[in-house]
């Protein structure tokens, strides 16, 4: 492997360690923990700001994941564009079908 | 030697291109063409393509002007300036993307407000029509006025005719293009269409065409719309919208209970004769609108013993061909008990109809006969079996052992004939 | 699909040749892969949302059906059951982060007072097994989830419903087994003749696939499971 | 080629084991180029021919040249050959030639992978074309609207073959994009830095991030279809409250994207035609490059200009006109900066740089069509008739075709080291040039005077039989021109002038070598310091007087040496990906796998699990042989 990467590698390296990966397995579970118990709460279901909650912290699990896990965080910009710029673009997609089909409105 | 031919090539096609804008006028006499105003729907419509005309006009002329220009002022000659190695210009590239941009802004601006404008609901005391789309034929309903027919709309000018679109089956779409745009008919979906023929318009006819591709015979989907004046509409829509009547005298009212057998003065069975209501004259059509008769031809190698026709017996026909064939298992007739199906078009007023078979053939009865004879054979696909007695039907790939004979066939064709 | 997952590991010699990054050609191929995954499961949730409600015929997700001869078919998602296949699938995630971090320090000699922790943080082994241990405990639950669904009477075939969760949820597992697959492979090669350090970017784009499919379950667990 | 004066020794063949296994076998990117080229005109000339057909019976009203059965696949497959089996792989052609060479790499990221897209993409090329022999071609119209596709109004084989088919193509389009965007990333030349890319190989790159995007879609649109046809799941089921503009809004999120893959490979293609033959670099080469990232971009936010008819209601409508609309803006700059590429330069009319030139005029006024599509109301009177037709014919074959044509006059010597012949290339391209617009002008007006599209048979009496002769009068011209200039193609390899190494002048690094390259490309792996670098070796001092603008790096002699002779890999101890037929017989699998699909449709399970199986296993046991067998 040629020079750059081995400094890239070093990085790398300078990242989390088994405690880190723990305590984001953690907030992980936390996380679904607190979406179940929501789930099961009829006065919250019912409210207006269950769904959007929901989505935020499935986003944020999400987020989690691909930053520390898929050591985005830490890795070449270049992984970040080629992630990111597909991410944008299916999520738009989505959000596009779900209005197209009056799923969802302006 | 290639400077010289591109330097007429393109000029060439400029003014093609020219013409084409010219066209407001060139080609409002062909019978189908979109450049006409007989609707507010297909007046707005025009209004926004001749501007896109004239903006793509002049587009079309800087770029191709331009790169003429260019490529035969700096092309290669002996002593000719040595190129110089330009890398850009910002200025200049800003000016190509703002006056494009401009040009895009005039050209959204009545497109949007166009696109509400066409797409708000129907003024009220709108005419409804429920158009359904089978394949590969039209069925169309008039729910206000009791009337179900198929194939040939008529329409009262000077009054918002709004179309209800579903389909049976596959996707159609339903237009007529001197009219105004086209609408799909979509499963599970209804849509709606809407347009006002001008209150001016005289009394007229019209292709409309099926342009959602919906199989083997998707390019023979065609039906007709006859523009007519209000009074003609209510004397059409009254007569059709009652019972069959098996004469060629004056329908009774609707009211009145009808039997069709019973009922039985004449077999006359020129569909040109004099009927109950109105009827778009068909000498009209000759003279006036020949691109609306159909003129399909009959595939070879169908024959029909056109010497029977004029012996058909209506009766026979109504009482035994009909049912024999398996007809009434398929079309409706209102008056016939039984007769009640909807797979097939409606015939309680057929020889009222100037086309069978969705605009394909000519509605007289040495057509209707063949037809009803080997309909497969007229028309690739067809779902209506092939009902003459050892034709071959091309889709069952077999030959109909049972079915009807000439004869009977020319009964059936003697009782349609008269059902006005 | 899976083709590609694994075409993502073409050529073993390519990093011995100059490379204008300094990356290696097959991470780059392995996001750009997740990168088109992204559409491909943006495409399938969204079909499952669209669908969502439309289904002419029960058992519904969220609410109980009655059908013509008046048979009740309650609501037919299993929260419980899939809220810890879901767990399992997250731990999955962090046994895999383990078994890379075990593989980038096999060459540092473990600190004299290293615990049973410090000690367990080292084997690859154990980690890849558990990784591929638990996404197998993964495949098993839905199994589970489908025989159950398929016994309440929600097939494929049955409405707009069962077509759509099943193939979404179905393509989903169908990435599991791959990823199930891939970690054997890697659990095999490195009881064989072990992994090293130099075998680190191996070991990263199985992670890198796997912590995707955890990623995609996150999102679907929320918004075909969670949401009504 | 009076222009240049050839070189006495005629190239000698790339030195590299010759006969049909090393075809099958070959990792070359260059062999698989020209694998690829000569398979997709092949494919040319049957989607052509199909055309040619579609023509005939259209020559005049009511004409029983074919049936209305045999006319309907007909266009089917015209359509899907055209766009998926000849201007994709041509386009692949060229990513695969040029590519590594543009950036100075000896080979592309992933070799084996290479092969294997080729060989998926020419078995599954063959199935699905296969069928029209036998009036079993898929019928369902190139974008297969459902529910006409499902099996309860299509219960033939015809649309398994059309699924099944694309499905297969699809696996060979997307393993050849995350090959490409990772041999771009990652294997340019020292100095090859991103904004010193060739235009191509940018325009390349766009296109595959909309491939690996694009395709997903589809893929997904296409597995509902497959899976309602065999197991009778209820995607497009009317029956079942489906809704059938799922596949439409799932197709078409493939299908704008789709079409800018087809264009943006050729808008590269002239990119290097016409800075070559005006002897000035591109005009503006940053904007080119960003333009076409805006236009790869902003096609992902358009597709469903092509449903204006389906009543998505006045706000969508109004949306995705506006955006369809936006993307003139790039592509008009695009047009506008050739032209300025053009001026003050040394035109050579050369016969790529004329076929360069006729997609400029051409593709505009496609473009230009495509606008007034893009305007909904408008759109309602055009959509399914005979203009649309126009539109997209001018952009494809006066687009893509055009420009794939330039490149491959341009890039012909490259190939084999010799030039075809100019005098045929010129009755070729007048011949293509006349054809086309006789072609296509017309459908303009038959389609504005109501004539609707995908009619097996009109009426007569329309007023549309003038312009229907028109356009097949024009299309016999057309058969004429492609038979010239297969004719020249096949003809030059052995008799065309030799051509040496760079025979156009040219900038770019593709130059520099041999012609043939070498197996190797480039004995040493060059530096570069600039845009263009063969021209600051050929006269440092080319760009005095410039405005400086963009990189053109340091002027003055470039680190670049011309390479003129060819040795050996072995000879130069270069490592070469190893000759294997793995990738080959992994295809082969996936196609076995796929086709035991087939048998369902007669009920035939048993047989169905073993095809499937059995291909399964080829799959990947063919996989497993490949990833653990070194590379070279
Ligand atoms: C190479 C392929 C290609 C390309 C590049 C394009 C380019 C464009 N297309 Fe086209 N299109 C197709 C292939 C392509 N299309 C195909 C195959 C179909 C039919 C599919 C089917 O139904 O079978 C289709 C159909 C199609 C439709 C649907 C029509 C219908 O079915 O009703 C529309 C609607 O908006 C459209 C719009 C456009 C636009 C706005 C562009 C723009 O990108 C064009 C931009 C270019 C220019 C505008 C010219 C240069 C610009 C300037 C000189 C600047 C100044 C210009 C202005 C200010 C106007 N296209
Ligand atoms: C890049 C794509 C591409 C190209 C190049 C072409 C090229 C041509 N196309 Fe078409 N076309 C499409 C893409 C393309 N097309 C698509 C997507 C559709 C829509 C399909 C659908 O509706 O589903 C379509 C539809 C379409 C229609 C409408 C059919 C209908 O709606 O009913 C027509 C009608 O005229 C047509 C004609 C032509 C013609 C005459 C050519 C000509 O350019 C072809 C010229 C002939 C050749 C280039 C080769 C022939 C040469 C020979 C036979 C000589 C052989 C010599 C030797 C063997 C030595 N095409
Ligand atoms: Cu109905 Cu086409
Ligand atoms: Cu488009």
């Amino acid at each position: 492997m040629s020079h750059e990467s081995k400094s890239t590698h070093a990085a790398a390296h300078a990242h989390p360690t088994g405690a880190t990966y723990l305590k984001v397995a953690v907030i992980l579970t936390l996380i679904t923990v607190i979406e179940v118990w929501a789930y099961y709460i009829p006065v919250l279901v019912a409210s207006p700001w269950f769904n959007p909650s929901l989505i935020i912290m499935s986003a944020a699990k999400f987020a989690i994941v691909v930053l520390f896990y898929m050591h985005l965080k830490y890795d070449h910009k270049l992984f970040k564009a080629l992630f990111t710029g597909p991410l944008i673009i299916a999520g738009a997609t989505i959000v596009a079908l779900l209005f197209l089909f009056a799923k969802i409105s302006l | 030697m290639p400077k010289l031919s591109l330097r007429h090539a393109a000029p060439a096609a400029l003014s093609t291109l020219a013409l084409l804008a010219l066209s407001g006028c060139g080609f409002t006499e062909y019978p189908n063409s979109t450049f006409n105003h007989h609707t507010d729907f297909n007046t707005a419509i025009d209004a926004l393509f001749q501007r896109l005309l004239f903006w793509g006009t002049i587009v079309f002329v800087v770029v191709e002007v331009g790169l003429v220009y260019t490529i035969f002022k700096y092309r290669k000659r002996p002593g000719g300036p040595k190129p110089r190695p330009i890398h850009g210009n910002a200025a200049l590239e800003i000016t190509w993307t703002v006056i494009p941009a401009v040009i895009l802004v005039l050209i959204a601006i009545p497109t949007v407000k166009t696109i509400f404008q066409t797409q708000a609901d129907a003024p009220a005391g709108a005419l409804k029509v429920q158009v359904i789309g089978h394949q590969w034929w039209w069925e169309f309903r008039y729910p206000e006025l009791g009337v179900v027919t198929a194939n040939e709309l008529y329409v009262p000018v000077g009054r918002t005719v709004e179309f209800e679109l579903t389909t049976k089956d596959v996707l159609h779409s339903f237009w007529i293009p001197q009219m105004g745009g086209k609408r799909d008919l979509i499963s599970n979906k209804t849509n709606y269409l809407w347009f006002t023929p001008n209150a001016d318009l005289g009394t007229s006819a019209w292709n409309g065409f099926c342009t959602e591709y919906c199989g083997s015979s998707h390019a023979n989907m065609k039906f007709r719309l006859y523009t007519v004046q209000p009074d003609e509409f209510a004397s059409w829509a009254a007569h059709q919208a009652s019972a069959a009547v098996f004469t060629a005298t004056p329908a009774p009212a609707p009211t009145t209970p009808v039997t069709p057998v019973a009922q039985v003065t004449g077999t006359d069975t020129a569909a040109t004769a004099p009927t109950g209501g109105y009827v778009f004259p068909r000498e009209r059509l000759e003279t006036e609108f020949p691109h609306v008769i159909p003129q399909t031809p009959i595939p070879a190698g169908l024959t029909f013993d056109d010497a029977l026709l004029a012996g058909g017996d209506p009766v026979r026909g109504a009482t035994e061909g009909f049912l024999l064939g398996g007809c009434i298992g398929c079309h409706a007739i209102s008056g016939v008990p039984g007769a009640v199906s909807n797979i097939g078009p409606n015939l309680t007023h057929i020889a009222s109809r100037h086309t069978i078979a969705s605009g394909l053939y000519k509605n007289d009865a040495p057509t209707l006969a063949r037809w009803i004879k080997n309909a497969r054979h007229m028309k690739p696909g067809s779902l209506m079996n092939t009902i003459g007695r050892g034709e071959y039907d091309p889709i069952m790939k077999m030959t109909n052992t049972g079915g009807l004979d000439d004869r009977q066939i020319a009964d059936v064709v003697a009782y349609l004939m008269a059902l006005k | 699909m899976a083709s590609h997952a694994i075409a993502g590991h073409d050529d073993g010699h390519a990093h011995t040749h100059y490379t204008t990054t300094g990356l290696d050609n097959r991470k780059i191929a392995i996001w750009a892969f997740i990168g088109s995954e992204c559409m491909l499961f943006a495409s399938l949730i969204s079909t499952y949302l669209i669908y969502k409600g439309k289904s002419l015929v029960g058992p519904y997700p969220h609410t109980e059906y009655t059908d013509a001869a008046g048979k009740v078919f309650p609501a037919i998602l299993d929260i419980p059951v899939t809220s810890a296949s879901t767990f399992v699938l997250l731990m999955s995630s962090l046994a895999m982060v383990l078994a890379l971090q075990a593989v980038q320090l096999k060459g540092v000699p473990l600190p004299a007072n290293a615990g049973w922790w410090g000690r367990a943080q080292r084997s690859s082994q154990l980690w890849l097994f558990v990784t591929a241990l638990l996404g197998a405990t993964f495949l098993g639950f839905q199994a589970y989830e489908f025989t159950a669904f398929v016994r309440e009477g929600l097939t494929l075939k049955t409405n707009l419903f069962g077509s759509t969760f099943f193939t979404l949820t179905g393509f989903h597992g169908a990435h599991v087994t791959v990823g199930v697959l891939w970690l054997m492979s890697l659990l095999w090669i490195d009881r064989t003749r072990g992994l090293g350090p130099q075998d680190e970017l191996v070991v990263d784009i199985a992670a890198l696939y796997w912590h995707f499919v955890d990623v995609v379950w996150i999102v679907i667990f929320t918004l075909i499971y969670l949401i009504k | 080629m009076a222009t240049i004066a050839a070189p006495a020794r005629a190239a000698a063949p790339a030195s590299s084991p010759s006969g049909l296994w090393s075809w099958i076998a070959t990792t070359d990117h260059k062999r698989i180029g020209t694998l690829y080229l000569w398979t997709a005109l092949i494919f040319f000339i049957i989607g052509g021919l199909e055309a040619t057909l579609i023509r005939t019976q259209l020559a005049r009203p009511n004409m029983g040249f074919v049936s209305a059965e045999t006319y309907n696949q007909l266009f089917t497959m015209h359509g899907t050959t055209m766009v998926f089996l000849a201007v994709m792989p041509l386009s692949a052609a060229f990513f695969n030639y040029l590519i590594p060479l543009q950036i100075g790499a000896r080979d592309v990221a992933f070799p084996r992978l290479n092969a294997f897209s080729y060989w998926v993409y020419l078995l599954g090329g063959i199935f699905i074309t296969l069928p029209i022999l036998f009036q079993v071609a898929p019928d369902g119209g190139w974008f297969g609207y459902a529910p006409l596709t499902t099996t309860q109004f299509s219960s033939g084989p015809n649309i398994d073959f059309w699924v099944i088919g694309l499905q297969v193509l699809g696996v060979s389009s997307l393993a050849a994009a995350f090959n490409f965007i990772t041999t771009i990333i990652n294997l340019r030349a020292p100095g090859m830095t991103l904004m010193r890319m060739p235009m191509f190989t940018w325009m390349s790159f766009v296109v595959q991030f909309l491939l690996i995007l694009a395709f997903p879609p589809i893929t997904v649109a296409l597995v509902f279809l497959l899976m309602d046809r065999f197991f009778g799941t209820t995607f497009y089921a009317i029956a079942q409250g489906a809704d059938p503009l799922l596949w439409q809004h799932l197709f078409w999120v493939f299908g704008h994207p789709e079409v800018y893959i087809l264009i943006l490979p050729a808008f590269g293609l002239v990119s290097e035609v016409l800075p070559t033959f005006s002897k000035k670099p591109l005009f503006g080469y940053n904007v080119m490059v960003y333009s076409g990232i805006m236009i790869g971009f902003l096609g992902f936010g358009v597709w469903a200009h092509h449903m204006f008819a389906v009543g998505m209601g006045a706000v969508a409508d109004s949306i995705f006109s506006l955006m369809t609309m936006l993307i003139a803006i790039p592509t008009g700059v695009k047009i506008f900066n050739w032209i300025a590429t053009m001026w003050a330069g040394e035109v050579r009319f050369t016969v790529p740089m004329k076929f360069a030139i006729a997609l400029i005029a051409m593709f505009t006024i496609g473009g230009i069509s495509g606008v007034m599509h893009s305007s909904p109301p408008a759109d309602l009177q055009q959509t399914d008739t005979y203009f649309v037709v126009a539109h997209f014919h001018y952009v494809l074959f006066g687009g893509s075709i055009m420009g794939i044509f330039a490149g491959i006059y341009h890039y012909y010597p490259k190939m084999t080291g010799r030039f075809l012949d100019e005098r045929l290339g010129n009755v070729h391209f007048w011949l293509n040039f006349i054809g086309m617009n006789l072609t296509f002008f017309p459908m303009h007006f038959s389609g504005l005077l109501g004539m609707p599209r995908r009619i097996y048979t009109y009426d007569a009496g329309q007023g549309w039989d003038l312009f229907n002769l028109l356009a097949t009068y024009g299309t016999y011209l057309l058969v004429i021109a492609t038979a010239v200039f297969v004719w020249n193609f096949v003809r030059s390899r052995t008799r065309g002038a030799v051509s040496g190494g760079d025979p156009w002048g040219a900038a770019t690094l593709e130059w520099s070598i041999p012609s043939p390259p070498p197996e190797y490309n480039f004995a040493q792996i060059p530096t570069v310091t600039s845009r263009y670098p063969l021209w600051d070796l050929k006269d440092p001092s080319w760009h005095e007087g410039e405005s400086s603008h963009g990189d053109t790096g340091t002027p003055g002699p470039s680190p670049l040496t011309e390479e003129t002779e060819t040795h050996t890999a072995k000879a130069l101890g270069i490592p070469m990906p190893l000759a294997t037929a793995k990738p080959a017989f992994a295809a082969l699998g996936l196609v076995v796998m796929f086709s035991g699909l087939l048998f369902l449709r007669n009920d035939l399970f048993a047989v169905a699990m073993t095809v499937t199986l059995g291909g399964a296993a080829m799959l990947i046991g063919g996989l497993y042989v490949w990833l653990t067998s070194p590379l070279e």
